[in-house]
């Protein structure tokens, strides 16, 4: 191999590095900074509501991991008392078949995404552990109705260029500048 | 005279003959220590921060205004890891590795001139004696490459000793155009005869030169000593603890050390208009240091025999090419006009880079087996 | 477009050169017998015309009456496949001729066979288990296996 | 003369820098010279092959997300249309067209992994990976938005997609494909052109033609050998017969060839995206297939041009709701053929660099 | 003051002369050739030989104990450390003839010393006569040749076919 370029490349290499050297990072500033996850995010946990579902089970067969467990019992006016609904998000890949297979929209994946756990027992969760909170908020995977109402996504597509949205201007780097220290 | 010697001499009036050895050298060596470990410290800092905006990322910033108390950090980390000794290794020797690669570093920062006469000894054989200094700590890498009895570690001592062993000619016999000008051995005269930087005067010089200490501090493209995707962490890989922090340590006192030599040799040393010397001399090493750390954020690594290639076929002709250039300079030329030296040596090392670029192959790699 | 050859057709070329070597052959598949399979693959790599130079795909299924050897063979000079077939009925220590000196792309895939369905490829030149380590008890990949 | 040296066993693995994953080599070296390698694979086998046998068809989609996890999205198409091609079933065009969006996207994404990890194997200390990693985030960033997930999608369905686009994708997707060409420009400018680089990587790892043929590579590495195949032109699946798109092809089969296959592949996808994107139709993003899909008893072999090769899937049906056997053909399992005949007689370095060069990903040689 | 610093470094000298030739680990050996070859380099330094002292650090300390130790780590079954031979007890008797005749011829030696202060930079001096008029310069530009002939003997020699 000749080095037939004269170094021109290994220059011109440089000068790459050295352009990027004044833009600005695009790190993230993680626990102090949060960009705007996606709204179908498949977060952390699953959101479940007692009053819509029927105990019907699909979200249980449609579970590749058979990580739902359900037990009912024929209450009256002919319908399923929900006994036991227990899911172990600990042996759960996220994929959203549940939420997708589920007729009554009793079932939401959850926007939030730090739910680490010390013990794997604490990631199997019951029926109250899986209602609706104030840290336990559905995401808009499969549920186009929740999709509307959550904000929009940080893109880092437009890192370097100023976005309207909701009258103000924001791109991504306003974003990672906001540098609140502390959650 | 030194500040040192001075010192010494006053010192030998009032205390008996030994303390007034001994004491100044207690201090030498307490200063030295110091602004070695300072300095690394600094540029461990510096090298994170920079190669973080090189890769469009932060660096640390956490620990301090500005992160800049995380090299501190990084040393406790360090400092407080569990020592392991693998169970095969030669036990004295894995000991001893790492102080030996790092003791020579203080050495070399005896005879560096810092300003107008603050330098610890001007050793009338100053360069040769950092030359010879500074081949120590091959000894120490493969020490650690051999008694670590991990094959990596070997695989990296058998590079290392191939690399110094190698780059130690073009890199002497680069600076013997330095001294053929200044006619002396001597840092201080170095410095002080260069009232052009020889950078200027011997620009080839000084791309030999500079070239040659990359490969001997192991820094990227000639790292292949510590090539982390190739043999994991090269002849530190079985160290951890208070040795790996040696080792670090002398990764970053070479750096240091040889920036200074670069910055001596070929950019004047402490010589400067306004600010004080010691202040231009810090300058010019963190100059040297951030570039070296930008060639580290762009280029790939050289194979071990492509790197062989490099310093036979290519620096050490050159060297010797350059060597003869500047004989026939010093004799010829008048030495009133140096100017039309700078002209004429840098007309002559873009002739030669070109010519040994289309001349110059790499050879083939492969090896019938 | 890859257009799929008609098995039967390709039997009868297979049956001209081997004879007897067919077992079945339908228009998704010509099926050998397990004896045969290396002439058989040695013909559909060599002829002009056919010059399967390529295999695509090497597996195994087990139909507990017997194990079926899959090879989908494809031209990339023509651009044609087959997929070729070979059964053995034996369930205790399945033998099928190895094809790894036709096609090296048998190499893994066949070791992966062996590992997981027990079959052992006779003529590899390094049989050794591929995903599981030596040692493992049973054969995952067969149906009886729980 | 030869001065008699002996031979030492190199154990590069499980764990290593630049192993791309818990893989093993057990090189044979002499001095810096590789004599023998033979690759040790199995240490993140999950058994997925097995595990399918016992789900529905549509339970198996999260499976290949796991394949190669790189390229999640074209595992999922892989899948989806072997089973649709087993079962029979229509696709609508919106899905269709919304299939060839991802698998482009998928493949840039992989690409820019792949080319950034070898230029890294080359040393250079992780400055183009980052550069390729944040293209490669904005990518993600797409398919979060899509589907949710930033690296196991999870989107195909048997008969479409799982969900049709938010409003807001395609003005992102149209500014990325508008500056992805002048950022691979620069990529180009950084380290293509870079003297080390030409001095490592060419004439290093060379894989002739007929050996590329002979183990089946597929892939970059099939077209770095000088082979023109590719399955989205040599056996179209979906509607890639509608696109207009260059096949690149190497000449001398080594490593640099392999990189420079990748940087153009990435070119000619951006080529595909720019045509998918105003033909884009509205309709409906899935057909209507029966929650628990029963095809007809039959076998089928499904392949197309994954990022790292050919994907194929060859599914068996005994008409139950559970494929009755379920096998991945991975392309970088056989790729890894080759790499014995490409390395022997280089050197240590060269040997990581043709590893990366083949761009391996764990997760789909073991399964 | 230079009398403690010698007689420090001579003890060392002789202990790493003696554990060089004792040690059964060849490593280890080589390692205290390197710091044998580091002492005298300091005793050099004592005698005001400053540019023979950097000298010798930078060719022995700095290549030769290199390519020693490259040659040990090339070696087979290096594990085996230092085999004992049947010339085991011959050599131990020509090395102590040998001692006991430098020993000798040292102390019975008429050592001529000059009152002549040393000269303090030895290297110009040094470059003087090896160079300058009337110097040993025909010997030294032989020596060179030579030296560059081995060195392309050797080259012919390794070279494979």
């Amino acid at each position: 191999m000749k080095f037939e370029r004269y170094g021109i490349g290994i220059a011109k290499g440089m000068m790459v590095t050295f352009k990027h050297l004044f833009r600005s990072p695009i790190t993230v500033q993680y626990p102090e900074e949060k960009l705007a996850v996606s709204r179908r995010i498949r977060g952390n946990e699953l959101v479940w509501y007692p009053d819509r579902c029927t105990g019907c089970a699909t979200c249980a067969k449609s579970c590749p991991h058979g990580n739902i467990e359900i037990v009912t019992h024929v209450g009256d006016e002919n319908s399923y008392v929900v006994d036991k609904f227990e899911v172990d998000t600990g042996r759960c890949m996220f994929c959203g078949l549940c939420v997708e297979s589920c007729p009554y929209e009793a079932l939401a994946m959850g926007i939030s995404y730090e739910r680490a756990q010390y013990r794997r027992g604490d990631m199997v969760l019951s029926k109250d552990a899986l209602l609706l909170s104030d840290i336990r908020r559905p995401s808009g995977y499969a549920r186009p109705k929740v999709e509307v109402t959550l904000p929009k996504q940080t893109l880092l597509v437009y890192w370097d260029k100023d976005r309207e949205e909701g009258g103000q201007k924001v791109n991504f780097l306003t974003l990672s500048k906001k540098r609140g220290r502390g959650v | 005279m030194t500040l040192l010697e001075q010192f010494q001499l006053w010192l030998g009036s009032i205390w008996p003959e030994w303390a007034a050895y001994i004491t100044p050298a207690i201090i030498g060596v307490v200063v030295v220590l110091g602004f070695v470990l300072t300095t690394v410290i600094i540029f461990i800092y510096l090298e994170r921060r920079l190669l973080g905006r090189f890769q469009i990322r932060t660096g640390p910033n956490r620990l301090g205004p500005e992160g800049i108390f995380q090299p501190i950090a990084t040393a406790l980390k360090v400092l407080l890891k569990e020592d392991i000794v693998p169970a095969k290794a030669d036990k004295a020797v894995h000991w001893l590795a790492p102080v030996i690669v790092f003791a020579p570093i203080l050495l070399i920062f005896a005879v560096v001139p810092f300003g107008k006469g603050a330098i610890f000894t001007d050793l009338n054989v100053g360069i040769v004696y950092v030359v010879a200094i500074s081949s120590l700590s091959a000894v120490g890498i493969y020490m650690a490459g051999w008694a670590s009895s991990n094959k990596y570690a070997l695989i990296a001592a058998l590079r290392a000793v191939a690399q110094m062993v190698s780059y130690e000619l073009p890199v002497i016999l680069s600076i013997l155009g330095v001294v053929l000008m200044v006619g002396s051995l001597s840092m201080n005269q170095i410095v002080e005869s260069q009232s052009i930087p020889f950078i200027l005067l011997q620009p080839l010089g000084f791309v030999i030169f500079f070239l040659g200490t990359v490969a001997e501090m192991n820094r990227c493209p000639f790292d292949l000593l510590e090539a982390d995707s190739e043999i994991v962490a090269g002849y530190h890989t079985e160290y951890s603890g208070m040795k790996f922090a040696l080792f670090y340590l002398g990764e970053y006192g070479h750096a240091v050390a040889y920036s200074a030599i670069i910055a001596t040799l070929f950019l004047g040393g402490w010589q400067g208009p306004l600010l004080p010397p010691i202040i231009w001399f810090l300058i010019k090493i963190v100059a040297v240091f951030c570039f070296i750390v930008w060639m580290r954020a762009t280029l790939p690594r050289l194979r071990v025999d492509q790197l062989m290639a490099f310093a036979w076929k290519c620096l050490l002709p050159l060297a010797v090419i350059n060597l003869f250039i500047i004989a026939a300079e010093v004799l010829w030329l008048p030495e009133s006009m140096p100017w039309i030296m700078v002209v004429l040596n840098f007309a002559f090392a873009g002739v030669l880079i070109l010519l040994w670029s289309k001349l110059f192959t790499l050879g083939g790699g492969r090896v019938e087996v | 477009m890859t257009i799929a050859l008609n098995g039967e057709e390709v039997a009868k070329k297979i049956t001209e050169v081997v004879p007897g070597s067919v077992a079945a052959a339908d228009k998704m598949a010509v099926v050998v017998g397990s004896k045969s399979l290396y002439q058989v693959a040695e013909f559909l790599k060599s002829t002009s015309g056919l010059d399967f130079d390529y295999l695509n795909d090497l597996t195994a299924v087990d139909y507990l009456d017997y194990f079926e050897v899959v090879y989908h063979l494809t031209s990339l000079k023509h651009n044609h496949s087959l997929v070729l077939k070979t059964r053995c009925y034996e369930r205790e220590k399945p033998i099928v001729s190895s094809v790894v000196s036709l096609w090296r792309a048998a190499d893994f895939q066949e070791r992966e066979v062996y590992d997981l369905m027990g079959i052992t490829f006779e003529g590899h030149p390094n049989l050794k288990r591929l995903l599981l380590w030596e040692g493992f008890a049973g054969h995952p990949l067969r149906r009886d296996y729980l | 003369m030869a001065i008699r040296t002996e031979p030492f066993i190199l154990n590069m693995g499980p764990q290593h820098p630049s192993t791309h994953g818990v893989f093993r080599m057990r090189v044979t070296l002499d001095g810096e010279v590789v004599l023998d390698v033979e690759p040790v694979v199995g240490y993140l086998h999950r058994g997925i092959e097995k595990l399918a046998e016992g789900r529905t068809y549509t339970q198996n989609i999260p499976f290949t997300d796991r394949l190669d996890y790189l390229a999640s999205m074209t595992n999922n198409l892989a899948y989806v249309l072997a089973v649709e091609k087993l079962a029979g079933i229509e696709v609508p065009e919106r899905a269709e067209h919304l299939r060839i969006i991802m698998a482009e996207m998928m493949r840039i994404a992989s690409h820019l992994m792949a080319v950034g990890f070898f230029l890294n194997d080359l040393g250079a200390m992780m400055t183009p990976v980052l550069y390729m990693w944040r293209e490669r985030e904005k990518l993600l960033d797409l398919f979060e938005m899509v589907c949710g997930q930033r690296l196991t999608y999870n989107y195909m369905r048997v008969g479409g997609v799982s969900h049709d686009i938010p409003e807001e994708f395609l003005p992102a997707l149209r500014r990325f494909v508008a500056e992805m060409p002048g950022l691979i420009d620069e990529y180009d400018q950084f380290l293509a052109q870079n003297e080390i680089v030409l001095a490592r990587s060419k004439g290093v790892g060379v894989l002739p033609e007929d050996l590329a043929i002979n183990i089946a590579a597929s892939g970059p590495v099939l077209r770095a050998s000088g082979v023109q195949w590719d399955i989205r032109r040599g056996d179209p699946y979906s509607i890639y017969d509608r696109f207009d798109f260059d096949i690149p092809v190497g000449s001398a089969g080594d490593c640099y060839d392999r990189y420079w296959v990748r940087v153009q592949e990435m070119r000619q996808s951006v080529r595909i995206l720019e045509q998918a994107i105003p033909q884009l139709p509205q309709g409906e993003v899935c057909a209507k297939v029966p929650q628990l899909l029963r095809p007809p008893v039959g076998e089928v072999y499904g392949r197309i041009e994954a990022p790292k090769g050919e994907l194929g899937f060859y599914l068996v049906s005994d008409n139950s709701i559970a494929p009755y056997r379920f096998r991945i053909r991975p392309p970088t399992l056989i790729n890894l053929t080759a790499l014995r005949d490409m390395v022997i007689g280089w050197k240590v370095a060269d040997l990581i660099i043709t590893f990366g060069s083949i761009d391996v990903c764990l997760g789909e040689i073991d399964r | 003051m230079f009398d403690i610093v010698f007689w420090v470094l001579a003890a060392v000298t002789v202990g790493a002369a003696l554990a060089v030739v004792l040690l059964r680990d060849v490593f280890r050996a080589a390692l205290c050739l390197v710091l044998l070859f580091f002492t005298i380099a300091g005793v050099y330094i004592t005698l005001h030989a400053d540019f023979l002292a950097v000298v010798q650090v930078l060719v022995y300390v700095g290549a030769i104990s290199i390519l020693i130790i490259v040659g040990i780590m090339l070696t087979h079954e290096v594990w085996r450390g230092n085999p004992s031979g049947k010339l085991r007890i011959p050599a131990i008797v020509v090395g102590l003839l040998l001692l006991g005749t430098l020993v000798f011829s040292a102390v019975t030696t008429k050592w001529q010393t000059s009152d002549v202060p040393p000269q303090e930079p030895t290297t110009a001096a040094i470059g003087a006569s090896l160079f300058g008029e009337g110097g040993f310069i025909l010997p030294v530009e032989i020596a060179a040749v030579l030296l560059l002939a081995a060195v392309l003997g050797a080259i012919v020699l390794i070279r494979e076919k």
